[in-house]
């Protein structure tokens, strides 16, 4: 057990971070004009692309987590990417089945895909039939993507869109739409893709969290009030110790789903609803945090801890929401107690 | 990030629990037991680990030990817990005294006090905390005055696990009043056979925890361990070690605690019910993410880190986690668990009223929730 | 609308409290033998006795609300008292339809009663079938009473237990039995008397948060740590803040309900559970922060804190547990939005 | 404890009633408005208010007023929210700026100001609250300097409702720089024409609140209230009347909250699940405690006492209450709320984001506590 990131690992955090910081287009840019690419679009779309993919579509041995690394740092930004949507996208068509690899041009970047898994009308990726097969909604930019890596019953295919209606998003950084895909050719099963897919939007979640942390952190230590920086009142810096601890949480939940999704562990199905769960959870704290830390200015469209709740919202209610995961959690718990061994004594 | 055993571990982990299904066979369901059948369960356990050669599992082989790193002594203490296995009744020797003898003793304390440790004869207890200083551990008034060839030392301590079964005490004294409060502290390897010790009940009628009144006892220079005025830092080794052996086995007490009230919930027919589910789904993301922080604590120590800030949030997810998962348990018995002749209620509510202390001892939440905020998110301090 | 207490209701609360003040029979004593009758037990039963009753049931137009205060200032001192469970007993033969006054000498605490309410294996008063009709669980001081005010599906009869099997209560002030009563002979509808006793035990549980709030704070105000008072840290004054405002609102609820029951108000049902609920959290929260605020001590025997936790989970439990009436709180208020006219806009 | 309504309350609450369906029935459901229009309304009903006899409702006669007391404002009140009724544009004239004047001014002042308010001719606003002193208003300083015949204002304001329809403004403003901070403060009924406004938009896109910047603005000294280096203690009595206007509306908001959710779940056919029903019975528990405790408040206030410190725990609740129900609202809705183009959604998502403000207006969360801590618990200052 090295239960640490690699060395690669932490370079990817890292350059993804500089990328990050040094990336010029915000999420707040989409509140007063429509969606813009960020500069480091490309460059995370083309030289990212093989992050997570297993050998067998087309990738080089990545990690699962090696990808979630690079969102999570993404995530911290609030960078307005379609690279966590084409990711997740890829993850989907990635499932343990598949018999052929993925198209270079998906792998390279050069055709974005997004993700079509959210049904109208349902809560997870299970629990409602749409009345129309070929409906999905909360697809992020749909009208920005090249194609559709698509979720149905009988498991995962790529198509283009027959047509989509944007919505408005309570995010305008993330553009969402209905769409409606053509009937697949051919399905593929989606063993573990929605899985891993499910993790990419977790990673982000739990990157939102860590952003508007740091962001409520940063007030707590600056604000004077009383005659003393906010941060030196426990009211204040417990609750954002009690936000870095749902966090910390939520990541480790989301490395180790990983983990034994890549590693093919019976544990992996409910080890994925709670870290995405946790991860919504934790990001919508946080992010309720960072505003009431900021005091007045926490509700102004000026500041920005607004913009970190408004991506934790839209990633909790996209690809099953969080309350559904949590639920299904439970679920699986109690289910897996049915018939097993009465829980040894032990002293306390 | 690898989350599996190697090779290497694994085959350690079957090792281990072939030894320990054995081991275990004869020791009865702890939970069942009164706490004197606990404690004789304990001091039989000792005995076994001792007799087995894993008192030692992570001292240096130099000084008996053998010499495996902080993961086997992981896996030791989770395939023991995940089995139920009483507390060995001297923990505090081999976990604590110990690795802290090792790390600070001279050679003559360490031929002196560890052998006896190994050899499950010298129980050992931690005389850290006292009346009047609870989280503020520094403003310790046990005092020792110097006298000829020693100290005398007056005071009281509490909160002491197995204070009525050990003979030597992990002993901070204030040694220089005049001092910064977290300097004028030496640490004392002290013989117990002059204090007076008083068990504490608990609300859940346990007596875990002992006073210990020291009325001039007397502890020679030879029982001073790592120099006089440097206690504070020896203490903080100790401390470290302490979260240290937290790692892979609080989460084994909090995965039972969920399943608990899983299977009486089960055992109600009040599991298909969409709160308690949800509560479930909660309390299952709670448990594994303390499971989970401990391992990677542990991978972060093994690769030369030590245990940081981030343990508080571990210690304190458990801690929340147990209480919460507890609390339930006694809300779905039969008649809110106040009937304590029902059947498994009276254990039910003894863990309930155990895990109120979760929240106090080994740092309280306050506590927890401070050093996340001032060292994690570099806020001032608030204390 | 005079929503205030009245005279009359601020002198029984002094001299209530005064009493409860001055005993010398505390709820300590119980944990190391048998219970015994406080002092001030003959005396609450005998001239307390007429508080809250009707004047159809032989009262003289005391309100509900003047035992309400009587039984909240015992709580606060945990007194263990008979008094409580007699007062519920007499409320629960209460009811809107009783057809004669209750003997004098139950009135004037001659004859002692307590309460037969709660069914083996149910939560409630009314979710589950006793196997046995005539088994009730958590019946407090039965053999220290004189007979039984029971509740059972058609109403309400008092009764001599046919047998009682003693249980071993987690507070060993509050005697619990399990008892065994005889058919009735007659049974009256139980009208409102039902939701007046569970007033009376939320009453109690009011006190006793408020009894534990008060120990938590006298610990704050004197405790030192870290060189300060710790009633100075915002950590330790929030969770006591949070108390103070989950007993207030459970004491407000149920003096409304006791108000609501006694006037025939539409709503009385309601609130009735939403008293009980409101007041068992609270007085459990309560005491699970006085633990707390009192660190290492509050874990201990000796320390007073887990008195307050004892009485508090007795309480909550009995009567219908908290977690029941919660449930049926929502219920309710989900029923009567069925076909109410929708929200009125406000700006807000 | 009495909470119905006297004979002489019930007839009132009837002739209010009457009056308010009549004066309510060409007004929209103002949810489904946009700012301007919902301005638009509140200028009319203000207008509407002045013209029916309502504005000075609870001010003595002798000032114009129908001489009722308190609790017929609050009557007035709940029943225009229940029937959501808009916001008069001028509440700050009426329910703050007019009773302070009351109390603390001169004859002069009194005829100068009072009657514009009950006719609807002058809005008012209330400058208190600065970009660096939140919940500490003491610490304000925007500064009045003396010059001839008044004083010269320098300063900046914020958070101020209606500042872009104001005229007047009830400034506090420090005069003495060398005194202790609650002492060297004093309190204007300024002119507003010099005064530079900004609107603010809130995170649900609604601009309620304002900025104003004051670069030399005069002020005479015909409009110091309750004179010189006294305006703490007069700022003091506008606080205690916003505190009182809650009484007996607020709740109303509360019990709205919860029933929309409830209508929601139903509509969606999620209101049998138990971890739904379980969180309405909660959120009923709150929403009547609001209620019944601004009952008990306006109660003793009556009965001569002074709106107590158990108001925050009210304030503490409501915020809870509303926060709570409106992040359900939002969790239920389809998609999770975060299609706005959805039936009903964008109303959701505004009232779920306007309510992260309860816990910051009107004396944050963190500030209502700390007045419980230290008011109703005894516990020493902690901030």
């Amino acid at each position: 057990m090295r239960a640490t990131f690699t060395p690669e690992q932490r370079e990817i955090g890292d350059t993804v971070a500089a990328l990050a910081a040094g990336e010029k287009v915000r999420a707040r840019d989409a509140l007063t004009g429509p969606w813009r690419a960020p500069a480091c679009d490309g460059l995370l779309l083309g030289d990212f692309g093989l992050l997570g993919v297993p050998e067998a579509a087309g990738g080089v041995g990545s990690h699962l987590i090696d990808l979630l690394v690079a969102v999570e740092a993404l995530g911290e930004r609030l960078v307005p990417s379609r690279f966590p949507a084409h990711a997740a996208a890829v993850q989907l068509l990635c499932g343990d089945d598949r018999p052929d690899p993925l198209p270079d041009e998906v792998l390279s970047g050069g055709r974005v895909l997004t993700c079509a898994v959210d049904v109208p009308g349902g809560s997870g990726w299970a629990d409602a039939v749409s009345p129309d097969p070929l409906v999905r909604t909360l697809v992020p930019y749909a009208a920005q993507a090249d194609g559709l890596a698509v979720l149905g019953p009988d498991g995962v295919w790529t198509a283009e869109a027959a047509g989509f209606a944007a919505r408005d998003s309570v995010d305008p950084s993330v553009p969402l739409s209905d769409v409606t895909v053509a009937a697949p050719g051919r399905v593929s099963p989606a063993g573990a893709g929605v899985r891993r897919a499910a993790l990419v939007v977790a990673a982000e979640l739990c990157g939102v969290a860590q952003g508007a942390i740091d962001l409520a952190a940063e007030q707590a230590r600056t604000r004077r009030q009383f005659g003393r920086v906010i941060g030196s009142f426990q009211g204040v810096a417990f609750q954002l110790a009690e936000a870095a601890t749902a966090r910390k949480a939520a990541w480790d939940l989301t490395l180790y789903a990983a983990w034994a999704v890549d590693t093919g562990r019976p544990d992996a199905g409910i080890q994925v609803h709670a870290a995405k769960a946790a991860a919504g959870r934790a990001a919508v704290f946080a992010a309720e945090r960072c505003i009431q830390v900021h005091g007045g200015m926490g509700i102004t469209m000026e500041a920005d801890p607004h913009l970190f709740l408004r991506r934790a919202l839209v990633l909790d209610a996209r690809f099953g929401r969080g309350s559904w995961h949590r639920r299904r959690a439970g679920e699986l718990r109690v289910g897996a107690r049915a018939g097993a061994p009465p829980v040894p004594a032990a002293a306390a | 990030m690898d989350f599996a055993d190697s090779g290497t571990d694994l085959a350690f982990r079957r090792e281990v629990g072939d030894w320990l299904d054995k081991a275990l066979a004869d020791v009865p369901d702890q939970e069942e037991l009164s706490q004197d059948e606990r404690e004789h369960w304990s001091r039989v356990w000792q005995d076994r680990l001792c007799a087995g050669g894993w008192a030692g599992l992570s001292w240096p082989t130099a000084h008996g030990g053998r010499g495996m790193d902080s993961l086997a002594q992981a896996i030791f203490n989770e395939e023991a817990a995940v089995r139920g296995a009483p507390y060995p009744l001297n923990g505090v020797g081999m976990m604590l005294a110990g690795p802290t003898i090792i790390a600070h003793g001279t050679d003559e304390q360490q031929a002196r006090h560890l052998p006896g440790i190994l050899r499950g004869e010298t129980y050992w207890c931690q005389g850290f905390s006292e009346p009047g200083s609870g989280s503020d551990l520094a403003s310790l008034r046990t005092a020792a005055t110097r006298v000829d060839g020693g100290w005398r030392v007056n005071g009281a301590k509490i909160w002491t696990s197995n204070a009525h079964n050990a003979s030597k005490c992990l002993l901070l004294a204030r040694t220089d009043p005049d001092a910064p409060k977290h300097r004028g502290i030496t640490y004392f390897l002290a013989p117990m056979d002059a204090f007076t010790v008083r068990s504490l009940e608990m609300i859940n009628g346990d007596t875990e925890f002992n006073e210990m009144f020291l009325d001039d006892v007397f502890v020679p220079d030879s029982d001073v361990l790592g120099g006089v005025g440097n206690g504070w830092n020896v203490a903080l080794t100790t401390l470290a070690f302490e979260r240290g052996s937290m790692a892979l086995n609080l989460w084994v007490w909090a995965r039972q605690a969920v399943d608990r009230v899983v299977d009486l919930a089960v055992a109600r027919g009040m599991a298909d019910d969409g709160a308690f589910l949800d509560t479930v789904g909660a309390l299952h993301c709670d448990a594994e993410a303390v499971r989970i922080g401990s391992m990677r604590m542990l991978g972060e120590s093994r690769a030369g880190g030590v245990p940081g800030p981030e343990t508080s949030a571990l210690k304190s997810l458990w801690a929340q986690v147990v209480q919460n998962a507890n609390r339930l348990a006694v809300q779905l018995d039969e008649a809110g668990g106040v009937l304590l002749d029902g059947d498994g209620a009276a254990a039910r509510m003894r863990r309930y009223l155990r895990a109120r202390a979760h929240t106090i001892e080994g740092g309280t939440e306050e506590v927890q929730k401070s050093i996340l905020a001032e060292r994690v998110l570099n806020l001032p301090r608030s204390r």
